[in-house]
């Protein structure tokens, strides 16, 4: 596994990406893949019916990008895709804000769902990223890390 | 020399980003340092009885029977909530 | 059902769509929505081996729009999802030519990826468009219309 | 009156995209219909012997025991193609 080979399908970065700009690279020059599923995940307003205010996402650097290389193979191993992108933002970021993209070009629209779907499962449980909040909770503001969710352990789990 | 890292939640419950572990003659597990860890103090251990600590060497996550050797980079972190 | 309350979420047009405008409709002023996943499917350049030049799409008028319209409502009965919005194009279209868009918001990536593959399985099975090919066959130029692939309607029975 | 309307390569085939059936006073169903128009000559008879041929009652897929009355607009079509 060389990470050059991966420099252009993962980008950890603190800045705000553009769909349409990522979608366009994923499709340039790639008139053999018909089919192109994305995911976007943002910052929403509410947790646990608390107020969140704003988002820290905290990783670590190298493994962050060596598990995601992995779970990149193991989704072209998988499914008959083309193309693949995610870029997963770090730092604070607000509500609304985007957080995650995912991106998968294939010939059949099937391997693109399924694959797209795969790569968010596997990043949720495998990928060194940690969330904080910052929530207003009856008038109090406090800072919680976020804890994992089983259904998120037991979604990826069904792949395997 | 062993290079050892904490994150969020730990780091935080610890006070501590980093350490050094010297490596000595004794072959020693993922789970052995944690044991090592353990011993500094009530803190240490007490945060290190969480079960649902992760371990990752040399950025790829494995289980506390995993052997370290020096030059290694050993991680302990909680589960993970990305995405 | 009211054909009024889906007036947003299908378009069938011949123009060309922007993604990152169907993306933005669908984000506007909605929070609670963590989760996007977006289809889109474009005009690929070969089909069983002969090159494609261009693809002509027709359609069933008032029909088209109440089969998308009832596709819609099932997602929605079977997913927790948040707004939808399909587009299909008719007319003349050329290689790398989108033709479908797909976009659902959720709560929940799963609901969203889940309904998203529905609508569109559901859409390659029950919604009246037909399309017919153009193509280049050893020097030769002849018009096909395209037969139905049995994968794909086996594919939408496994939503039943 | 019934509206009939074909599509695609069957409306190739028929060289035919609409007409118009007098509604007299016997109940038809979507096959009865379809037996008409194949009874018209040699090519329709062909056509219509397709059996992959889907049919719609007013904008809704059905199959060939639903009853059609007046007014109704009914379809027939190849298998779609779309998406």
């Amino acid at each position: 596994m060389s990470n050059h080979s991966h420099l252009n399908e993962i980008s950890i970065q603190a800045a705000d990406f553009n769909l349409a700009d990522e979608v366009f690279l994923l499709e340039k020059h790639n008139v053999i893949d018909g089919a192109i599923v994305t995911f976007t995940g943002r910052v929403r307003n509410h947790n646990n019916g608390n107020s969140v205010t704003t988002l820290t996402l905290e990783h670590y650097p190298g493994m962050t990008e060596k598990s995601l290389a992995k779970i990149i193979i193991q989704a072209k191993e998988r499914w008959d895709i083309g193309r693949v992108k995610v870029i997963h933002r770090i730092g604070e970021l607000s509500i609304g804000d985007q957080i995650v993209f995912v991106g998968v070009t294939s010939k059949h629209r099937q391997d693109a769902f399924a694959a797209n779907e795969f790569i968010m499962d596997y990043l949720k449980v495998k990928a060194p990223f940690w969330k904080k909040e910052k929530v207003i909770d009856a008038g109090q503001a406090s800072e919680n890390w976020l804890a994992a969710k089983n259904s998120d352990t037991d979604k990826a789990e069904l792949w395997s | 020399m062993i290079k050892i890292v904490f994150f969020a939640a730990l780091r935080e419950q610890l006070n501590c980003a980093k350490l050094s572990l010297a490596a000595d003659d004794n072959t020693k597990t993922v789970n052995d340092i944690k044991q090592l860890l353990s011993d500094k103090n009530e803190r240490w251990q007490q945060t290190f009885s969480n079960t649902s600590l992760l371990s990752a060497v040399n950025y790829d996550m494995v289980d506390g029977s995993h052997l370290v050797k020096s030059g290694d980079e050993v991680a302990f972190f909680p589960p993970v909530t990305g995405g």
